[in-house]
């Protein structure tokens, strides 16, 4: 299976998200620049976090109108993976890939911490090998994660099953408490109806060792592994 | 090429840029002439305290700079130490006090810039930024507002171009109430072959300017009596600049991408004094000349004047020689980063800073005069006059507390102490996948990817210590910073460093700055950390009032088997805790004296015993390696009781002290002697633990055990051992750990 | 050459944390008849051309494309030949 | 009552990083003719007054004291009673 990972200028969750993929799945990896417009030959499309375009005017705005969104688009409609971190998913927000908005987090201030998320939906290509309601320790770090979407919208997300992660404490709990940034219903990560693009605002790349201290997030990388594996058999 | 025809200076034009007459009849001999305008304009900012260190070269000349680990010392734009298999580090610290007092946002911001640019000039990728803060007291609203936006701004930054922020320090008092400190560290990584320097070498090779425009950027000196500068002009002239660190994060890949490909002789960043300082500095250190068309500078407005392009400070630019016939390669790396890459001169054999614009030379002068030629002042010194009464101190006068368990949460939930995750919680510290401990713990330790090797990162300085004693507070810096790297299971290899004084025109505040120094050096020496570079800040002065000497240090340590590192929190119930080191009654310039006391920086500072701290650094690094060793905190402000919780707070597990009482008891608790780190190893190797700790000669004490939820601390009289032990605090960790964590977020509500 | 001047704020329905904390802060300060603070973006465009319907016609396509998110903002733009 | 529309600017010299930027993406777009956008803040406040100099000189004071930054911004306002 080949990942690729998309480098805007300002994106700086890079070299991060390449070494997370080959560390936990060991299959190639590979960088594509924004400014490219083909993706054959890829598999698993990950937008990485980062500041692209600085988050000048909007994070996310700038980017989304790069050459490679329009291939990222058609590749997303065909079927294929593709997962958004942090500044990937504020990016496939802007690019209507996934349905909402981000606003600045309700404290006004940049938060970097671990955070726990509750799998809400273990049956995408991104958490196929969780458990049902599995709790995974991840950290965020982000200024604008606190999403937000209309009321018809979250209608639709929940009876659709696409909330995938919310906010909850280490036993899955969901408070007001565990929400670190204000986002609607706690979401920490939605889906689209069919399945195959994720956006999250946690880093699953930062926590996929255990030299780091935690390797919760590796889990996400083997599921699009397995996923792909079972796709292709 | 003609002459520009230049009016007359008009007399004291030099006295409003800051030189003096001597100064100004030195540039004329040098020149063989009178400058002109431009030239006068170049010569003060080069020979400005900022960057010629004028007062204060013939007192750094006293540190070591030299060390096997060395490979590159003060002189260049970072020191860099080795780090093995070919690879090294590249660091250096900087300030940003005044611009930060002005905008603190922008100002804290644009320093971050500023010392990032200092380390990927040298080829280096940037991998963690430190820094070191100092405000007046949280009870101020403009504190507050200049603390938040301090934090905001580094934050900003930092995060933005994806560098990791792992560490620093934040300290409050009074007297940084209308001058902040704020001190940035950068440090990067890199191999051999890719080192860098400033240097304009090779005859013909061109001269680029890349990354931002030049734009009417802190050019400072509002008040120019000339034609060049009117009113109008200087109402253009905004005195804060502005960050973009979106160009920087660009400019940083470019440059790493342009200096692999080989095509780069010599590279600089352009700080203070800009396009100045860059060119005579590159040219200086080749001994070769510059040539630069200033018209071909790209500018962010018309009508920029050649002082302006000269002196403008706009962040996030290069100068860059490359060799000759490979513009184009760079071009196109840098267009490929959506940057511009100009060609504005070459290098030349005549060892003149040579500007035109145009046909018309509009300067020129001898580049080395520029750099080399600058003044030095041995400025008089003397001991100031505080010093007698702020050091009067009688412990008779010093009641003993009654209520211990009050005094230790009010101590933890002191700004100095409390937690600073609400400052550290706003950076990402994380970014780059190799923060293998993060904030919190005494060091910040990053992990080398593709090695077992770790580099562990401390910022430290007392200043209070420093302003009841310069020298020892320069030593106590020193050691301070490499306890902590110690404690994490590095070796100390080198340090930075940043000295804030106030006005050296001052005899009180030049002798600070000679003790502090003196003092610095001397444990430099004993430790075997060399000094790298560094950066001085005079003229921090609030109310006429220097700020407290702040000689603040950054150090970097190497983990050569990132299995044997170490963090500060108790790790399992049953392990025993022991105290290398010894406690005595050392309450001057104590936190507890200020806080509980209301006696702000008074007494003598703890004394530090430079042979003894090696003693226990290598002693404690030593045992770690040796795997007998589970946790190390060193003790430091609030003395053993908060470091003591605050190992108890980490871990989430209590703890059970039983200690002899044989000085006064608060002392015991509070005092913030020397040389003392708390540690703990498990039961199975205990004896061999203390074993190797008499060998090694160092003193020690068995403390207690780890367990519980509380931290409960019970002293036994000195005279019969036997008797019964007094509990003076016993405390539930939690409870601890609630003021602990909440108190600096609460004061920022 | 036309000037178009644009303002760009949060839907009403949308809750604003920049404008609560302004808010709040106008508060704290003692301004106690402030209520509702919105915080919202400014952006001032030449438009290069001298039909001013052209100009309104790209104002407002930028800003359904790039300048404005319709998902959570509102906006309005005033245009002047300058 | 009073609203008043407040608009907070870049001082001219001073760097506007997010205007750079807006302006290339809109020419990476295809508009080549907008040129130099500058991006500030639009902030809307409520004044709970009757008396219009008042309202005034309050908003004057917020915005020095707080909405704007005097060391790199300029601000202007409109009021008009609601
Ligand atoms: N300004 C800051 N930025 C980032 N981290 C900080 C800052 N101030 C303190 N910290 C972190 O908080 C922890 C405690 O700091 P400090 O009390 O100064 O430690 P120590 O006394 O061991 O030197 C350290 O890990 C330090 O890196
Ligand atoms: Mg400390």
């Amino acid at each position: 299976m080949k990942f690729g990972v998309v480098v805007f200028p300002g994106s700086n969750c890079d070299a991060d998200c390449f070494h997370a993929v080959q560390a936990a799945t060991n299959e190639p990896v590979e960088y594509i620049w924004h400014k490219t417009d083909n993706l054959e030959g890829f598999d698993c499309i990950i937008l990485p976090g980062g500041f692209s375009y600085g988050d000048y005017l909007r994070v996310g705005a700038i980017a989304r109108f790069s050459p490679v969104m329009d291939a990222v688009i058609n590749f997303a409609k065909g079927g294929g993976l593709v997962l958004g971190i942090c500044n990937g998913f504020q990016v496939l927000l802007e690019a209507g890939l996934l349905p909402g908005a981000m606003r600045r987090n309700d404290n006004l201030q940049f938060i970097c911490e671990d955070t726990f998320l509750k799998v809400e939906n273990n049956g995408t290509p991104f958490t196929a090998l969780c458990q049902e309601n599995q709790v995974l320790k991840v950290p965020v770090a982000h200024g604008d994660g606190n999403y937000y979407c209309g009321e018809e919208t979250l209608k639709e997300l929940q009876q659709n099953n696409q909330v995938v992660f919310r906010y909850s404490d280490s036993t899955g709990e969901v408070t007001p408490k565990t929400n670190p940034n204000g986002s609607i219903d706690s979401i920490a990560g939605i889906c689209n109806k069919e399945g195959n693009v994720l956006g999250m605002m946690p880093h699953p790349e930062r926590c996929a060792e255990e030299l780091l201290g935690n390797a919760d997030g590796e889990i996400m990388f083997k599921s699009i592994l397995a996923t792909w594996q079972r796709r292709v058999r | 090429m003609a002459h520009q025809n230049d009016e007359k200076l008009k007399p004291g034009t030099w006295k409003e840029m800051g030189l003096t007459d001597e100064e100004f009849q030195k540039i004329v001999d040098i020149l063989g002439r009178e400058p002109n305008f431009v030239e006068l304009g170049i010569f003060s900012v080069m020979w400005s305290e900022h960057c010629s260190y004028k007062t204060s070269r013939p007192v750094l000349n006293l540190f070591p700079t030299e060390g096997e680990h060395i490979l590159q010392g003060p002189g260049e734009n970072a020191g860099i130490v080795d780090i093995g298999d070919g690879q090294a580090v590249a660091f250096k610290m900087e300030s940003h006090n005044h611009p930060s007092a002005i905008e603190p946002y922008q100002g804290a911001a644009t320093g971050v810039g500023g010392i990032l640019r200092d380390v990927f000039t040298m080829g280096a990728r940037p991998i963690a930024v430190l820094n070191s803060l100092r405000f007046g007291s949280l009870e101020s609203a403009r504190t507050r507002y200049l603390f938040g936006g301090v934090v905001s701004g580094i934050s900003g930054y930092g995060n933005c171009i994806g560098v990791p922020t792992v560490g620093g320090e934040v300290f409050f008092a009074p007297s940084y109430e209308e001058n902040p400190l704020v001190n940035a560290m950068c440090v990067g990584l890199i191999d051999h072959q890719d080192i860098k320097k400033g240097v304009a070498s090779g005859v013909g090779n061109p001269v680029m300017v890349v990354g931002a425009r030049t734009g009417r950027d802190g050019i400072h000196g509002a008040t120019f009596a000339s034609e060049e500068l009117s009113e109008e002009s200087a109402d253009k002239r905004p005195a804060v600049q502005v960050g973009d660190p979106f160009m920087e994060k660009l400019l940083l890949e470019a440059c790493l991408e342009v200096i692999k490909s080989g095509c780069v002789v010599g590279i600089q960043d352009m700080g203070a004094a800009g396009l100045t300082s860059s060119s005579c500095e590159m040219a200086s250190r080749a001994g070769t000349g510059i040539e630069m068309d200033l018209a071909l500078v790209p500018r962010r407005e018309k009508g920029m004047t050649p002082y302006e392009l000269m002196l403008s400070e706009s962040q996030e630019r290069m100068l860059v020689v490359v060799k000759e016939g490979t513009e184009d390669t760079v071009k196109e790396i840098f267009t490929k980063w959506d940057l511009e890459a100009v060609v504005v001169g070459q290098v030349t054999d005549d060892g003149m800073l040579r500007l035109t614009e145009g046909e018309q030379v509009v300067a020129e002068m001898p580049a080395q005069a520029l750099t080399d030629e600058a003044p030095v002042y041995q400025r008089p010194y003397s001991e100031p006059e505080y010093l007698s009464e702020a050091r009067e101190l009688s412990l008779v006068n010093v009641p003993q507390p009654d209520d211990n368990e009050k005094v230790l949460m009010d101590l933890l939930a002191a700004p100095n102490i409390a937690s600073k995750e609400w400052v550290y919680r706003q950076y990402d510290h994380m970014v780059g996948t190799n923060t293998v401990v993060r904030p919190g713990s005494d060091g910040s330790v990053l992990r080398v990817k593709g090695t077992k090797k770790g580099i562990a990162l401390s910022t430290d300085c007392n200043a209070r210590y420093c302003y009841l004693n310069p020298y020892e507070g320069g030593k106590i810096a020193v050691a301070e910073a490499a306890r902590n790297l110690v404690c994490s299971g590095a070796k100390p290899l080198a340090i930075t460093n940043c000295l804030n004084f106030g006005n050296p025109e001052k005899p009180g505040v030049m002798w600070q700055f000679r003790q502090a120094v003196q003092g610095m050096s001397e444990a430099c020496r004993q430790l075997n950390t060399p000094v790298t570079g560094g950066n001085v800040s005079f003229y921090n002065e609030t109310r006429g009032t220097a700020v407290y000497p702040t000689p603040t240090v950054g150090m970097v340590g190497l983990i050569e088997d990132l299995d044997k590192r170490c963090t500060q929190d108790f790790k399992d119930a049953g392990d025993i805790i022991l105290m290398v080191g010894e406690t005595k009654v050392e309450l001057g310039g104590s936190e507890y004296l200020s806080v509980v006391h209301g006696m702000e920086a008074k007494g003598t500072p703890p004394e530090l015993d430079l042979e003894l701290e090696q003693q226990v650094q290598q002693s404690v690094l030593e045992a770690i390696q040796k795997g007998l060793v589970k946790s190390a905190h060193d003790c430091s402000e609030g003395g053993l009781a908060v470091a003591l919780a605050e190992c108890c707070i980490s871990g989430g597990i209590g703890a059970e002290i039983y200690s002899i009482e044989s000085i006064r008891g608060d002392a015991l608790l509070f005092s913030e002697s020397q040389s003392r780190i708390a540690i703990t190893t498990s039961e199975n190797n205990v004896a061999e633990l203390i074993n190797y700790l008499t060998a090694a000669g160092v003193p020690f004490t068995r403390l207690g055990t780890v367990g519980g939820s509380n931290l409960k601390i019970s002293l036994l009289d000195a005279g019969c051992a036997t008797g019964r032990p007094r509990t003076v605090i016993n405390l539930p960790v939690s409870e601890m750990e609630n003021r602990w964590r909440e108190a600096i977020a609460c004061l920022m509500k | 050459m036309y000037q178009a001047k644009i303002y760009i704020t949060l839907r009403k329905s949308v809750l604003d944390p920049q404008g609560s904390a302004v808010t709040k802060s106008l508060h704290a300060m003692g301004y106690d008849n402030v209520n509702d603070v919105r915080v919202g973006r400014y952006l001032v465009v030449d438009v290069d051309t001298t039909d001013k319907e052209a100009a309104e016609k790209q104002v407002q396509d930028m800003c359904n494309k790039l300048l404005a998110n319709p998902v959570i903002e509102d906006y309005t733009f005033e245009l002047a030949e300058v």
